[in-house]
């Protein structure tokens, strides 16, 4: 009889969480690689949607830093900060968005749908809420496969009205899946505030309805993520079932580059940009004395040099060929 | 006649419903405070207030199935659904209660309902948001189908949804927002069933709706310098179908291709070729052929996705090969 | 301009709850009812699914007793209990079940699509939670009109795991829409048993994390049911929103005719059948002096009599003509 | 060979595989404890237990959702979603994750997922409970669409499915689980897109598959006997799809009828004829009929059911109006 084979990335456990320079090296590069995608926007070189992560560095850094490299991220349309923070290359991310076939995803996915099987990123999906059955489902197998990774799912506030948060939810804690449920609540979908949408607003609440262990902490504080998806991670790693983890955070950009953003004020914006994950954790280590103005701009230099030679990269790419629009429509015996 | 965009001539429609009877609200993913993910309801919250544009939560579902309540307690709800994509979390809705219950109730129950999307590709916006499913909803009995592809179409055909008693599935297309065509600034309807003779032609009917039509315009006017004269029919609805009109043109040009940006298996091109060679066989001198999208998800590159969709010269190459 | 004008039942309020015995001849039509729907399906008389409400009478008897007769009723395809205590004529629904042109639903609707507007009855649906959505979308038009109309929802535990569940709670909680969902707890879904698939045993809990007001009530005693949602239905009649209850009852038949009934056990069906709501209100009547055996043998040879002539009705009725097929599809402008 | 029923065929192929291959397990409404709501796995919990054979909670998006996040791990998920008319709360899970996440990876990430679900009318189930949408499946790049007519089409085509590395769509009949036939007992596999012969003939091609089948090869009983000779050819798969076979068929009997019991208008019965007319032009001395569904949402009365189902007696009309 066939029995099962792992078929993913190497399973070593993570070397420890990084440090909290490591912490801010990743946020920069995350917010400098944004901006670069902003510009490259603008000059018409990446095109479809564009939905910028900016303000919201500290959820993605904290979490994944606390996670296994083969734990599986499952992310939606707002996912170029779980990639970079997952490690995938810089380079072939912009190739992505630039539609090139040396992109993650051979120039056929796009900003919305990046994919890294070596690196366990099992995508970035377009439909609300969509991809929170998946996550249930790479967490089944490797229930039933008798391994202990868990999956990792990113989504938004908007998601948690959709009838397939609630079908998730249910099965994950019906069948104990190791599912790590996180909601980064940037307390808008699209233009629609949560208040005028959701019944409840404390959406870590809802999860508790399922009889599920769950949590909110401060999105904008990178060790504060780090550190709750730490404990949670572990929990769902041995057996006890789901965790959720509400992440209160704020994106500095519209929904998308078309936004224009009347549903909120200014003041509003400026207000939580006082809260800047990365400047919060500059101010911090700078006082511990751990990095000085110095550090920085080296760190800045650095994440600076990576977002310039990655738009290089992506404009010195080829194109997919046209020969290849058949390609990968199905998998034939073949194909290994 | 002031020359407006499909976007403006769609607004139109909306606010005169709006005004003039008040058993009309919409509902909708962003319809109010953001003003509409492609702008068409914006400043309707403000002008009509919160009782008449509600913005909803992101669940397909209810708010399909309440636009659905709402109309079997005798109200006219427009609900947007953003994208077609997205339809197909409401397609139960759509199809197992919408089109079913006039008929399940024997006649007691009906659903004046519309409802709104936005269709087609070209954008890159991934294969995840750059469908054309508009074939299966003309599939199912007991919904309309409407597919305007102009300014004219668009004003005309959306105040003719608000009259008719049944579900309607109004498919707009997200790369003609911004075209612009002359539109009478007072109201008036366009049939349901009735397609229009886009340009007159001899040698080949070129069958097109929505952005389709533009492709299979724009092949004409070129075949024209060579001097084949095409005859482009512009569907406007595909259920009802105008049959008639096709097989009127077909009959005259004992040609015809259909231009669509859905995939071509299994696809709406299907349909019509199958009626044209039934019921005008003796008049075909060369099979119906279909310049439809190709058979694969949508992908993200802009030239492989070009290269998915119909284009001016693929027809061009079809009608040359033809006469 | 158009405005807007009221279509259904005359609005005057019900004449106060009906007394016990009212309430007992109406469970016993129920029961008896359904056997003789039983007996007639065994005779191939009557076709396709058919699900009997044996069991739950005190369930549809009690909540539609607190109602006023235009509120909307909104059911599933178990819903002859509904339909006979709205007061939809036994003969019609019988003939309904026969698929004879002089059923509720002209005999294309069949046992799960029962329909009668002019009693607001809105319909039996076969999708299971499919028909909680346009329990929202009735409320809301009376909410739109300014009415005082509630659209009253059954539907059964299984559908608690549906997304529409989810989507239908959220709304009307947001929206403070005037529905009343019931739920009829009978421990099972088909062969399933709710704690093998509901993360939360207790559905009243559910609705209670919409921020829903909700309770649960024991769904074998039909005063108790009715005093319950003459309760709750004051309260979203008010426009304080939308209220939820939880029945808790038993099938004492299969889920449909065709259940083996494999997944309980005889011991368990027993057990619920000593608490049958009809004779508990019986032997409750007897106690306390109100009506004898007499009285309960006139009432039973009543509703005998009722099944017997609703049947025979069914029988003599012409099946619509063939040429009709097509009628109905859509609504001509003609058709008023 | 033994004689079983198609309901035994698909039971030999999912023991086989459950017993062969570790990463296949069943997931499903009612699967488990209750036996299967068309009994297809009724015992199977007892003798694999729990962890291969799972009962789901009424929640079709989440299950056929993770069914596809398990695939996407390696595994080989079987799900049973009782009939199809329920997949369509499952449809967003089917059409933008399992059809396409192949092609938006990159081929990175396949999804071998068998997705079985029973489809036909015929017992009075009513509009809910009676459709045939196996052309919305068809139409989608990325999925393929399985509809087995005999039980043993029905154990080959599912040992099929499970080889396969793609999502497959297996859409079983209602009224055929019971109908008998030669099976093998030892496992056996058909080709995914290769059509039978089911009957040879030289007048006419009757085109037909699951349910539809039957009343084209009984039509063809019939019209033997007045000495017309019908081709009648069994599908198997709607896609991929034989062409080939239909086009060799027609090119012998110049003419040739689809029978199908889902709606005609927007049907794959279309897609065939346009396909015929396209590629077998001069063969063809009349139009390629379909016989289908009356285009209604079904009716429960049972005569008004099998008037809106196709008849072996409206088989024998075409087929005599054709010759
Ligand atoms: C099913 C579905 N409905 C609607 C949309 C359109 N849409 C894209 S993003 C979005 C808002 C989602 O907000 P949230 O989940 O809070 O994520 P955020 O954008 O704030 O990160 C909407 C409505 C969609 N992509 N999918
Ligand atoms: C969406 C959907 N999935 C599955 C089914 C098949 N089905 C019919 S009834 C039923 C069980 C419903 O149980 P419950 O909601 O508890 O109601 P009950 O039958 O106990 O009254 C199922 C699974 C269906 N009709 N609709
Ligand atoms: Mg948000
Ligand atoms: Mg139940």
């Amino acid at each position: 009889m066939t029995s099962i084979t792992q078929h993913d990335a190497p399973r070593g456990a993570s070397d420890g969480p990084p440090d909290r320079v490591a912490l801010l090296r990743t946020m920069m590069l995350i917010r400098r690689f944004e901006e670069k995608c902003a510009e490259m926007y603008a000059k018409g070189r990446i095109k479809g949607f564009l939905h910028l992560y900016i303000g919201q560095e500290a959820v993605a850094t904290g979490a994944i830093a606390a996670l296994r490299p083969d734990d599986y991220i499952v992310s939606h349309y707002r996912e170029h900060g779980h990639a970079l923070a997952r490690g995938l290359e810089p380079r072939r991310i912009m190739a992505e968005l630039y539609g090139r076939a040396t992109g993650v995803s051979g120039g056929r996915g796009g900003s919305m749908h990046l994919f890294d099987r070596e690196k366990s990123f099992m995508g970035g999906y377009a439909i609300v809420a969509g991809h929170m059955p998946l996550a249930c489902g790479l967490a089944l197998a490797e229930q039933y496969k008798g391994s202990d990774r868990v999956a990792v799912n990113f989504f938004g506030d908007g998601a948690v009205n959709e009838g397939e948060f609630h079908e998730a939810l249910n099965l994950a804690a019906v069948w104990k899946l190791p599912v790590v449920f996180i909601v980064e609540n940037n307390l808008y979908g699209m233009g629609t505030a949560i208040r005028r949408v959701s019944a409840v607003e404390e959406i870590y609440k809802r999860a508790q309805a399922y009889g599920i262990h769950a949590e909110q902490v401060d999105g904008m504080n990178v060790v504060a993520v780090r550190d709750a998806v730490a404990r949670l991670s572990k929990r769902a790693r041995a057996g006890d079932g789901p965790v959720f983890l509400e992440a209160l955070c704020y994106r500095f950009r519209g929904h998308s580059m078309a936004d224009a953003e009347f549903y909120r004020s200014k003041d509003e914006v400026e207000r939580w940009r006082t809260l800047d994950p990365i400047k919060q954790l500059q101010h911090a280590l700078t006082a511990d004395g751990v990095i000085d103005a110095a550090r920085i701009a080296a760190l800045q230099a650095e994440v600076d040099e990576i977002a310039r030679d990655a738009a290089q990269f992506a404009e010195e790419s080829p194109a997919p060929p046209i020969e290849s629009l058949h390609r990968f429509v199905y998998k034939e015996a073949a194909d290994a | 006649m002031p020359e407006i965009t499909y976007r403006q001539a769609l607004r139109q429609a909306l606010r005169y419903q709006l005004q003039h009877d008040e058993r009309v609200f919409l509902m909708g993913e962003d319809i109010g405070a953001y003003g509409g993910s492609y702008a068409v309801t914006k400043g309707f919250l403000e002008e009509f207030g919160e009782r008449r544009v509600k913005d909803t939560p992101i669940s397909e579902s209810v708010v399909v199935g309440a636009g659905i309540g709402a109309a079997m307690a005798g109200l006219k709800p427009m609900v947007e659904l953003m994208t077609i994509n997205f339809s197909l979390l409401a397609i139960d809705q759509i199809v197992n209660n919408a089109s079913k219950l006039y008929y399940m109730s024997n006649g007691q129950i009906n659903v004046p309902i519309v409802i709104r999307m936005a269709g087609g590709a070209g954008s890159q916006l991934g294969a995840q948001h750059s469908q054309s499913l508009e074939s299966w909803y003309a599939h199912v009995p007991g919904l309309k189908v409407v597919v305007p592809a102009t300014p004219y179409d668009a004003k005309g055909l959306l105040m003719t949804a608000f009259d008719d008693q049944n579900p309607v599935i109004f498919i707009e297309h997200t790369a003609l927002y911004t075209s612009k065509g002359d539109v009478p600034e007072e109201p008036y309807r366009l049939p349901f069933g009735k397609a229009e003779i886009f340009r007159e032609g001899t040698d080949v009917t070129l069958i097109g709706y929505s952005g389709s039509l533009h492709q299979a315009a724009r092949a004409a006017e070129q075949l024209a310098l060579e001097g084949i004269s095409c005859e482009v029919l512009n569907l406007r609805t595909l259920r009802p179908l105008d049959t008639e009109a096709i097989l009127a043109s077909v009959r005259k040009t004992n040609r015809a291709i259909v231009v669509e940006d859905d995939w071509e298996f299994g696809g709406f091109g299907g349909e019509i070729a199958a009626i044209i060679q039934e019921w005008a066989f003796d008049d075909l001198d060369a099979p119906v052929l279909r310049c439809s999208g190709a058979d694969v998800p949508m992908p993200y590159n802009g030239a492989l996705e070009q290269a998915a969709l119909p284009q001016e010269a693929d027809i061009i190459r079809m009608v040359r090969g033809m006469v």
